[in-house]
């Protein structure tokens, strides 16, 4: 139980994720599906893993019960240890009252005691908005290496898009010197990726310090990384040159399932000496049927294959029915496209039922969304960058 | 609930050189089949599902494969700290270096474990048959019936063999009234699944018997004579749904084929009864431009840019452009070039077919490719 | 995931137990301590387990970061499952706002989306208040013999000490006619055990009204027993006649600790059939040393005695010094009793330091209470029934 | 962290005939120590504690009760998906039936497991000598040194012996200059602890050219001889905390005795490296009214009422009123009946000593009671 441990992580998983519409609305961001198997959070987790750290606080606030029960033991992730493990950490009740979580620092603040426990040396703060493969142990021997107070990593985005990202200005030894949020002139073009180590006896202080100001609106992002920097704390950025997606928006979610279509590649899932892990559904291998067509496509276990797929990702146990297409879409579990149904440029949701001779979405234009377990009748057209709840 | 009074005990000893090169080193327990799967996930699977939470796996020889396979029961839910999934390769002691002499040298070698289990019943099974059932119907109709043991049979033809397996008689009262073990033309319909239910200190009672007289086979020296002898109720209890003996190429061959089937398929891997199996995080099947696949199931992992019909691709497959598959069975991460053309192949693991290779068997004796082989 | 369950329990352990005084400023009263080795919650889990139910969530509301790490991945009790194991269940947010519980039943309902995901026909309501050994299990197959909605688990006690309980007032056949709480004149002295067995579609419905009612206390004693039976459903008493104690107060905790010493034990915890599983604080066994004395108690692993220690119960890593003595005490892990120290009918929390020479607890009166990592100076004097903080 | 690319391999087939009826059963890794640990604990937990992930352990013969010890793993949190505890008893194929010949042959019989592992280092260890390292300094050191082989070594007197063990000359540099093998007096006061650190690629080098070459032991065949012919650099590191050999009955005896000093308990369990065990979840010990017992220790599950003097009692020992224990190693569930007397004795597990037996042992020579007796 009280086992010390050199760095342990946290993981703001508490984000409604408004941007996503209705895909969250059962479920907290991070447990969004990806990529035909995994969940946006499967990412940080393994990475965690795979980095050697094994003790991982998942804050949650908003909607956890799917999150929850898909983390569960930890077993996917190797994380079901006697010490140390993933942990789910709400908002509780302490002495006569509870208090929600006020913000992405707040959450850590109210977990101090937990993060007490194993008495770490460095923290690090994950989110889960993102889908990229990191070794955190590579960013610890930095931080030590560079004796900072807080490491934050960034990732070179083109300098048209600079202005839409949190921005760290450095000088030639990679210290941060300023960090401006969406700059609209942008004097560099190194994002942060909300990836932060921090030596905790620092974090803890800048914590303590900003839950007693009652103008702080208890963000790492607004208020402890800038108040560090007005101390002239040493903040260094840390380099990551590898994929890099925000699953935050609809079509940026779309948009990160359509690169694994891409030859090569361009986030390597195949590499077994840093595997993404996840809960298995544990059904049996697909099956595609006499008469099917399936090209340049993504499928999983317990998927049936009758119609036509070209060019996207079927998540386990989806159904595709004689005559019906799916073309350029991402199908999330259980999904049924039924007879003669044209799904284009669309994420159907966990559960949802596209009934005979459906159109969703269209050839161009944005894409079409189907909530989770939404029974759309036969014949029903759902158009481009439209979303369906029920 | 009530199984969690049932303890499993599976014994993967049996003869195994029917199936050739498949099982030269592997038990026919670890045998892989239906793209994911090994022959023993169907029975821990089903054993699980019913409720039971101990499981013994009796190993006899090649079990390398299977303790790995197996590994700590976490995928089964069996890692616990009193219950849980037991392993019992043969004793090797100062004394003795050697394996156990037939089944019931090797229940009488883990009298300890059977001891130790604080389960009140057993649950005996065999491991060449594949099938996916729920024990709860059998435990209750054998505590109904009050028999002193209850074996699972079918009367499904497909399932006798001329000189091959044990067949019973049943009476209109369910009670077992011949046994034939290995008959040249089998007399009676009923063919034993090989699972056997009774309580633990009557098993512990009859190995002990068994042993103390020289006798080495649980079927035909204690359930086919002692039973019989000492005047015993055994019931029969009828399994009804699909079933596979693994006991030749031929027949393991006919499995994977007929699981393409959804019908087939369907019924093995059920919603209500779901098969487990080691997980390898492998990513989904990529279809590749060129991809034309039919009638045929497909494992995570694989990559897909030739032609198949009528196959079954394991994990991590890799079918390159201008190949084509028809009625094969690939097993894990083989390799088929370009332009090879494979009709009624088995390819054990990590086989890897040239380019342009050409192997076209019969459609009764497919041609088996040997692990790591290159061609 | 979705695998359906016969039965799953509820267990609530959201109260604060402030009759526990200082003993639960800082835990929920279920992880309390208790015998040596166990904590409260230990005995309901292990339960559980011993009857085949392997789906448990433990509803948390205040201070659950103890009970949190404590019950980690559920492997001390085998419930660190794929399938099922248990769950910490805190409130969350839906939609826009969070909800605390507002009371036993609202918790259940909050958290029905949870339970349905195994799809269970019967759902066990248990609570973390009792040290007791129970068969769930015989006491499902007697709510399906008697086809009842729910089934309510009583205990007989003597008849002066009814008035502090819930009665169950029963005809002939066992069936719940009448439910009178804390009755002065009781008609009967068979008490609610607060374990109920619920059919899960008639729990559902009752909940459903209860959360429509706005003059509900939310409360399965307060509203939903009285509800149900006031419509006439199948209530039946499954009576249970084990040893059963509330460790509610100091004193009864106390208590409940000093009935193991009695031989025979009054609750049997040698039984290798029923084990009470907890989790293991891995150290070496414990020492006695030259020229101590140890007699009529309960002593565990990573202890050290130099003096002497009489009908007392010591936990994990406790250390009694030369000169100290320990008589009719419960000393909880960890905790230090300095030379010379005096500790008689007292409960000292973990962590805490009996400073040399101090005097806790009297020979007779109320039991003193040293509250956790509380500090005590050399020579101090703590009177009974006196309860230090600090 | 760094430790996560190195993996543990315990070779557990020590010759341990000097430990008589206590090894009859059981390897020397299984033996039973200081009231609730196996020997293989200490190693295995250190080797955890220094942040290794994957441990295999090599079984040779007896290994039923280790297997039943280490279990899945779990208790020392090795039961993950692709590291973890891997037990390695020999092969048995249809050809061999047989067991390693020497920790080379076990060695190069897991071939599979060394290359499908991760990790680019390996700890080889052998499992006579109970001390808890934490082997992140000799990690840092090897890396630091840029020797090709790291062996840890100590200077205690008390683990030289006549005739046995492994000493080593180590110049100013570090480096080893010479080894002797059971040499009749040991020349050199650094003595072998047989852990041995370097890269698996190497590893994996030597013992196929071991093999090659018709050698079985790693110590004589592949560190003295093949690495002083090809001129590798060795280092040494000195282990400098407390540590035992178990080599005799004498020797187990000692170390039982001591550990309940608590200088020593304390130097070989230590909060910052705990040592992990299976649990059994045993209520705490139970001391009665007329339970005496000094300068011992006393693991759970015991019940004392007798008089108890400078002993180890294991987990769910009974010593009856009336009865008088002194300098005795008392294993798991062993049974002291009223009036008995003992000294100098090691009972083994479920040992009964019946009402007023009487078993004084010489101080240098404890007489060793085997498991089950009763007497």
């Amino acid at each position: 139980m009280s086992r010390k441990k050199q760095c342990i992580a946290m993981l703001l998983a508490g984000g409604q994720g408004s941007r996503l519409g209705i895909l969250t609305a059962n479920m907290a961001k991070p447990a969004i599906p990806y990529g035909g198997k995994y969940r946006i959070i499967d990412f940080p987790l393994s990475n965690c893993t795979n980095s050697g750290i094994d003790v991982v606080g998942v804050l949650t606030q908003y909607q956890p019960l799917e999150l929850n029960a898909y983390i569960g033991s930890g077993s996917p992730w190797d994380l079901d240890l006697a010490h140390g493990g993933v942990y789910v950490l709400p908002p509780y009740v302490k002495g006569k009252q509870g208090e929600w979580y006020t913000g992405t620092a707040n959450a850590i603040y109210q977990n101090i005691a937990f993060i007490e426990q194993f008495n770490p040396d460095y923290v690090l703060i994950l989110s889960g908005d993102h889908i990229y493969k990191m070794d955190y142990n590579a960013m610890l021997r930095y931080h030590i290496d560079k004796e900072a107070d807080v490491t934050i990593a960034v990732r070179e985005v083109p300098w048209e898009e600079a202005p839409r990202f949190g921005i760290m200005n450095t000088d030639a030894n990679n210290v941060i010197v300023e960090f401006e949020e969406k700059p609209q002139k942008p004097k560099n073009n190194k994002a942060s990726m909300g990836v932060y180590m921090f030596t905790w006896d620092k974090l803890r202080k800048y914590l303590a310090e900003d839950a007693g100001d009652p103008k702080s609106s208890n963000d790492f992002g607004k208020n402890i990384i800038p108040n560090m920097l007005g101390d002239r704390q040493k903040l260094f950025a840390f380099d990551f040159d590898g994929y890099w997606k925000d699953v935050g928006t609809v079509e940026s979610l779309w948009e990160a399932n359509m690169d694994l279509l891409n030859m090569p590649m361009p986030i390597d899932l195949y590499d077994k000496k840093w595997r993404i892990y996840g809960r298995n559904p544990g059904v049996a291998p697909h099956y595609v049927a006499e008469g099917a067509v399936v090209r340049s496509s993504l499928i999983t276990e317990g998927c049936e294959v009758y119609g036509r797929v070209e060019h996207s990702v079927l998540f386990a146990g989806v159904q595709v029915m004689q005559g019906a297409s799916v073309v350029d879409s991402v199908v999330m579990p259980n999904a049924v496209i039924e007879r003669g149904a044209q799904v284009c440029r669309a994420i159907v949701a966990e559960g949802a039922v596209i009934g005979a001779g459906s159109r969703v979405g269209e050839e161009t234009g944005n894409i079409a969304v189907i909530g989770q377990n939404v029974k759309l009748a036969a014949g029903s057209a759902v158009l481009a960058g439209e979303q369906r709840d029920q | 609930m009530a199984m969690k009074n049932v303890m499993g005990i599976i014994y993967t000893g049996e003869k195994d050189s029917f199936l050739r090169e498949l099982t030269l080193a592997r038990a026919i327990a670890a045998m892989p089949v239906a793209g994911r799967y090994r022959v023993i996930d169907f029975l821990v699977s089903g054993l699980v599902n019913s409720g039971v939470k101990n499981v013994g796996v009796i190993m006899q020889k090649n079990y390398h494969s299977l303790m790995d396979h197996l590994g700590s029961g976490k995928e089964w839910d069996l890692h616990g700290k009193n219950d849980g999934l037991y392993i019992l390769p043969p004793f090797l002691t100062r004394e003795n270096v050697g394996v156990y002499n037939g089944s019931l040298d090797a229940l009488h070698s883990n009298f300890g474990y059977l001891r130790r289990s604080r389960q009140e019943y057993v649950l005996l099974c065999n491991s060449t048959i594949v099938f996916n059932a729920n024990f709860e119907e059998m435990f209750e109709a054998h505590n109904r019936s009050g028999v002193d043991v209850t074996i699972m049979y079918t009367r499904n033809p497909d399932m006798r063999r001329p000189e091959y397996g044990t067949y019973f008689e049943i009476g209109a009262d369910g009670l077992i009234t011949d046994v034939e073990i290995d008959p040249t033309r089998p007399r009676y319909e009923n063919t034993c699944m090989e699972v056997f239910l009774l309580r633990k200190d009557l098993l512990m009672d009859l190995v002990d018997r068994g042993a103390a007289h020289g006798y080495h086979d649980m079927q035909r020296d204690v359930f086919q004579r002692l039973i019989r002898d000492a005047g015993m109720r055994v019931g029969g209890y009828e399994y009804k749904d699909v079933c596979y003996r693994m006991d030749s190429v031929q027949s393991y061959f006919k499995f994977n084929l007929d699981v393409i089937d959804p019908k087939i398929r369907h019924a093995l891997f059920r919603e209500d009864n779901p098969v487990y199996t080691k997980v390898r995080d492998e990513l989904p099947a990529r279809y590749l431009e060129n991809a034309k696949v039919v009638h045929s199931i497909v494992a995570d992992g694989c990559i897909v840019d030739g032609t198949v019909e009528n196959c079954v691709l394991f994990r991590g497959v890799k079918i390159a452009s201008g190949a084509k598959v028809k009625n094969c069975v690939i097993m894990q991460d083989s390799q088929i070039e370009e332009g090879v053309q494979l009709e009624n192949c088995i390819l054990d693991k990590q086989a890897i077919i040239k380019r342009d290779g050409r192997l076209i068997g019969p459609n009764a004796y497919p041609i088996v490719i040997s692990k790591d082989m290159t061609i």
